[in-house]
């Protein structure tokens, strides 16, 4: 039989886990250490988040969180290689690049602790809210994407998808049109090799997600999600691409879910608890500081002063997610037109009544 | 002033606002050089370019989630199903995101698109083709859903769709695309959404319908009349939120209400109205509501589909049904 | 027998079957080493392997696709959504395939599946997954829809909806899978489809609901005996096709109706029932029909979502309402 | 970068558009002129059918009818290589493949007529029926498959689909999960570059349609879809393999849609006349006619010979379908459900007198 059409899946990494080099040429932004200081930093920040967060759930003081333990480096990779007129269209743990994005800590708290005002947030105005119905934000990429290019925008759209939302027909579809339409937008797998119970082998036959572009008709790219600087390198090249009107690209981040799935989950009912252990050695922040440490741009003391200014940071965020009271009942009604309709009008007056009686 | 079928109000209205707003995007299956299997978007590729008129990959979750992305981004969609069987993929994006991404933003965001779709059966069309489907939206929060009946509403209420800056679910009844020619003054002059038109007025009776079954009720009224029965009916038109004040009025004057449409009958549309007025008006009802619809079945195959389908004849039963009570 | 929580009374409902049919098959996201997220399939396929017990890819409309395949080849798939927000993209595989098979090759093939799904909001849980969506699969054909309020009837009639030969869309209030736990005999006996159930009798104003709204509705009828008033209390249980014969013999005796649901309010499965009452007892009815629902947004996060659900002080106040009426 | 997967996309054809030979060895079957007679005969009363069926619309006595014009060789290979047990899911206009599977023409014919009888057909009783919903077949394919798998039965599925359905989710969900299952399942494409008005362009970015297994982690191939010795060959052999186990196979069939949509479209608005007369010249039966000539098989007079055969049975097939009365207006109710509630029972009543008083 003829062959008449063959593909490759590449795969990216510049540091590996002990912190090396595996590769001679470093792209541009890595060679200046206070770039690279500035992502350990959000990495850091965004660790004493996730941990604290969890506390807070822990104590009753939130609602259900999704942990990004161990997604750091996709994370804040890709917050970093975007642009602020970029648009953003994440699953629902991807603080690290909301933060670089200019999304407030506490606004990611009250979304968890059960308040809408936390997706009204101070990052771009035009970004989204968090996508908890899985792949559906991959569409509202794909049509943020096309809005851009029928205007003629140097602008381009990411989605975060894990490896289990692969498994979504949405996902496909806007595939599928990214490639038809050459659209501007940036898939990025997140691929933790978990959703939920569900590991990756039972999710897919498929011995790469990045493969999945295929079926889009375009570029695939695996990349170490561990490896901050192999992700912000892939993301700035995908971007750059996009924004020259080459179309998209699909990046599979590899990288592991070092917490349960939420804290509503239990990962000790599915997964061994050696595999996490491993999975624990290939974490993106030891290498980074091992990097940083080894070209003199870090030590201990660093170390220790980030930690406290992060947590007075958090503290203070924690305080703020505190101090902010009941949204008002009134609240619920009043966004959902824009020319609101007699009935709701009326519905929301007996619901403030009733909020006055009872409580 | 020219003489249009519904169809040609719709491309008319799409037209006017392609040229009056350069957010206005029209894209779905087929609406390019085809002009929609319909014709609704006949010439208007060819006359505002590919630009502004999209042929889309074969996928209706894709076309109403790539909406809600342009319409967040300041583009006004207006996207269209092929068939009225083909919407149902389009459920999960319109109720999870944009019916609600105004409100989950706290007014951040919004989602100013149309979803057109044909609806209803009568034109002998192949098997998932000729479903009535407006009650699945018109219990979304967040989303208007608007029915035309004639060439006219059909433009006006289109125009408002687009203007409108949150989602309108558009169902147009394909068997009144090329019936009843209208004179439709072209000069993008809205109709008001979220309000019925009272089409005929009447003291004995308050009938109303919505889409095609407008024509059975209007035939119905007609044939009554002859025989001394007074029949007032009201389009919906705007099938969620409702415009009560109207119907109750009308109520409220006769006494008497038949609710029409061809949707099956088991929590279709007709069920809240005739809740909603026995609830505020029960004690001017002198008959029980008679609700008259198509049955809790699918949509049969065309060779049954008048037996499906309210004809005048039970619509006319209905309402002696209610005058005698 | 044992003291079951209703989570417990849908696994022990599953494994039954699991046990006496070789036919059923259990598939969903998380369902096998996990037991689902809500442990509804905890042990499962520990108990009875990998080939009974299925974790699927993660995609909804696959799952119920897939069931219709595998229902139409003489398995019984009990397929899980794993949480009520998701649900929407097995719309289209329901509508148009699941519930109209047998109908349309005219008796050749059938679905012999149960759609389960978590359903409603109470118990903080995070974005989309507190909705209420009876009443868009109530208004399908063909389809059945259930909703038990008990550990004991979440047993019964999840075994008569495995063992129905057409669709069953089984709705589990998640609010009350670990509360109120009942002595549940694990003896295979079903529950009558198609049937409501009187939980409490009484001559002054019939109430219906059904799911976890059952619980304030019965708090509501308690608070007001001591006021005198005397509440008849029904729960729905199968939402479609509703049991209008048990409602209307109870609306017949106390000449009063309230419909308390926890959905949106607009085309809820409640404007069906007080329409339908509203046509068949006019004549009986003392007061307006009066529905104490959710409101037509979507449920909000957490912090409100309590302002948005009936509480038992809006479910009393209606009552009253209409027992001053 | 380093290549972490790579994927080669095959083309099978024996015989080009010419009737000569592509390749030295045929597949067994097509050795023995007998099966190659059947298959041509089979094909030939295919276009027949659609000839009479299209004028039978023409004339208002049907509805709308989608023309199989120049499918035949991709239809009535699928039919050849499966067995009776196995089971159909195609999309709408597969009339080869049925009719070689026990479907009666007549029942074709009632289908779109309008009478749900139709799908009440003679074939193997667990085949299904047309799925008009793009898509959505493919799900019941993996449905059924994993049935047969679970009962150990060695039996695959096979499901149709048109270029433009693989933009649908529902398609590469499928996908994915027959991968994952490793799914008794074949799924074709019937690649005819053309959705209505759409053209494969415009609706995929993809170099080949049997790239979309790689999204499932499984073998996608090409074939000539006029080419009915290389339909049956390469759908015997993913049946085979099916059915024993190794899983899914994905096969595109290139081919070419010689007619407008259905007899509702009118393709000149969209489709180069060029185009078509070029497409013509590579349509199956010309091809597998001349090879029969030319290995001594076949002449002009068995020509003329079945074609009288063929419009014999047809004229036969019609007269059955026109002598079936309207369906009862009862029926549309008696099927919806095995145990039928009271409500739909009295508007069966209500209906059934309707039609007594009305007609
Ligand atoms: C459409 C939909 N179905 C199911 C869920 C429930 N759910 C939430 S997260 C999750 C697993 C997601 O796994 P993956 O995509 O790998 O992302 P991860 O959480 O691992 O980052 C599931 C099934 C959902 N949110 N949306
Ligand atoms: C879900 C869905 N959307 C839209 C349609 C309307 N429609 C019928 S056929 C068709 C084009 C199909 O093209 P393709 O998949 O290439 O198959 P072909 O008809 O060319 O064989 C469309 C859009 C449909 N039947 N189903
Ligand atoms: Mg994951
Ligand atoms: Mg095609």
């Amino acid at each position: 039989m003829k062959t008449v059409a063959s593909f490759e899946i590449k795969y990216l990494q510049y540091l590996d886990s002990d912190g090396r080099l595996t590769q001679k040429k470093l792209p541009k932004f890595a060679e200046n250490p206070d770039e690279l200081l500035k992502m350990y930093r959000m990495m850091s920040f965004v660790r004493v988040f996730d941990t604290k967060s969890i506390a807070l759930q822990r104590t009753g003081q939130l609602g259900t969180y999704a942990s990004c333990l161990g997604h750091e480096a996709t994370h804040v990779g890709i917050g970093a290689a975007m642009r602020p007129e970029d648009a953003f269209f994440p699953m629902y743990r991807e603080y690290g690049a909301q933060f670089w994005r200019g999304v407030k800590p506490h606004e990611v708290l009250l979304f968890w602790g059960g308040d809408e005002r936390g997706n009204n947030f101070s990052g771009p105005a035009h970004d989204f809210a968090w996508a908890v119905p899985i792949a559906t934000q991959c569409h509202h990429a794909a049509g943020a994407a096309l809005a851009f290019k029928l205007r003629g925008e140097k602008r381009a759209a990411v989605s975060v998808i894990g490896d289990g939302g692969t498994s979504q027909g949405d996902f496909y579809e806007s595939l599928n049109a990214a490639g038809a339409y050459q659209l501007p937008v940036v898939f990025v797998v997140s691929n933790n090799k978990w959703a939920i119970s569900v590991p990756l082998a039972a999710q897919t036959a498929c011995e790469t997600l990045a493969q999945k572009a295929i079926a889009g008709g375009f570029e695939g790219i695996q990349v170490d999600g561990n490896d901050i600087i192999a992700v912000r390198d892939i993301m700035e090249y995908a971007l750059h691409k996009a924004r020259s009107g080459k179309g998209p690209t699909l990046v599979e981040a590899l990288t592991y879910r070092l917490s349960d799935h939420t804290t509503a989950d239990d990962a000790t009912r599915y997964r061994d608890k050696r595999e996490v252990e491993e999975a624990r050695k290939q974490e993106p922040l030891i290498r980074l500081r091992k990097y940083l440490t080894d070209m003199g741009a870090w030590d201990q003391k660093k170390e220790a002063k980030l930690l406290e200014e992060c947590s007075a940071q958090m503290d203070a965020e924690v305080k703020l997610y505190k101090d902010t009271g009941k949204p008002p009942v009134a609240s619920m009604f009043d966004h959902m037109f824009a020319n609101m309709p007699e009935n709701l009008l009326a519905q929301r007056d007996a619901a403030v009544a009733e909020e006055q009686q009872h409580g | 002033m020219a003489k249009l079928a519904m169809v040609e109000a719709v491309t008319a209205a799409l037209a006017y606002e392609l040229e009056h707003d350069p957010a206005v995007v029209v894209l779905g299956e087929d609406v390019g050089v085809n002009g929609g299997v319909f014709r609704a978007t006949n010439g208007l590729q060819q006359r505002f370019g590919k630009d502004r008129v999209l042929d889309t990959p074969l996928a209706e979750a894709l076309i109403a989630g790539m909406s809600i992305g342009m319409a967040a981004m300041g583009m006004k969609p207006v996207a269209e199903i092929q068939f009225s069987g083909f919407i149902y993929p389009t459920v999960d994006q319109m109720i999870n995101h944009a019916g609600r991404l105004r409100t989950r933003t706290r007014g951040r965001l919004h989602v100013p698109m149309v979803l057109r779709a044909p609806s209803g059966g009568g034109i002998h069309a192949p098997e998932h083709h000729s479903e009535s489907n407006e009650a699945l939206f018109a219990h979304m929060p967040g989303i208007r859903t608007v029915m035309p009946s004639s060439p006219s509403r059909a433009y006006g209420l289109l125009l408002a769709a687009i203007r409108d800056p949150d989602p309108v679910v558009f169902l147009e009844p394909t068997r009144l695309y090329r019936i009843n020619k209208q004179e439709v003054e072209d000069n993008g002059q809205a109709l008001p959404l979220d309000t019925c038109f009272v089409l005929r007025e009447g003291n004995d009776v308050t009938l109303v319908s919505w889409g095609a079954m407008i024509h059975e009720t209007m035939q119905a009224a007609a044939g009554l009349a002859d025989q001394g029965v007074d029949c007032e009916v009201i389009d919906l038109a705007t099938i969620s939120p409702i415009d009560f004040e109207t119907i109750l009025e009308s109520v409220g004057k006769t006494g008497r209400l038949v609710v029409i449409h061809e949707a099956p009958k088991n929590c279709g549309v007709g069920a809240e109205i005739a809740a909603t007025v026995a609830e505020k008006a029960i004690y001017s009802l002198k008959a029980p509501i008679e609700r008259i619809t198509g049955y809790d079945i699918p949509m049969p195959l065309f060779k049954l589909e008048h037996d499906y389908m309210p004809s005048v004849a039970r619509v006319t039963a209905g309402i002696r049904k209610v005058m005698e009570a």
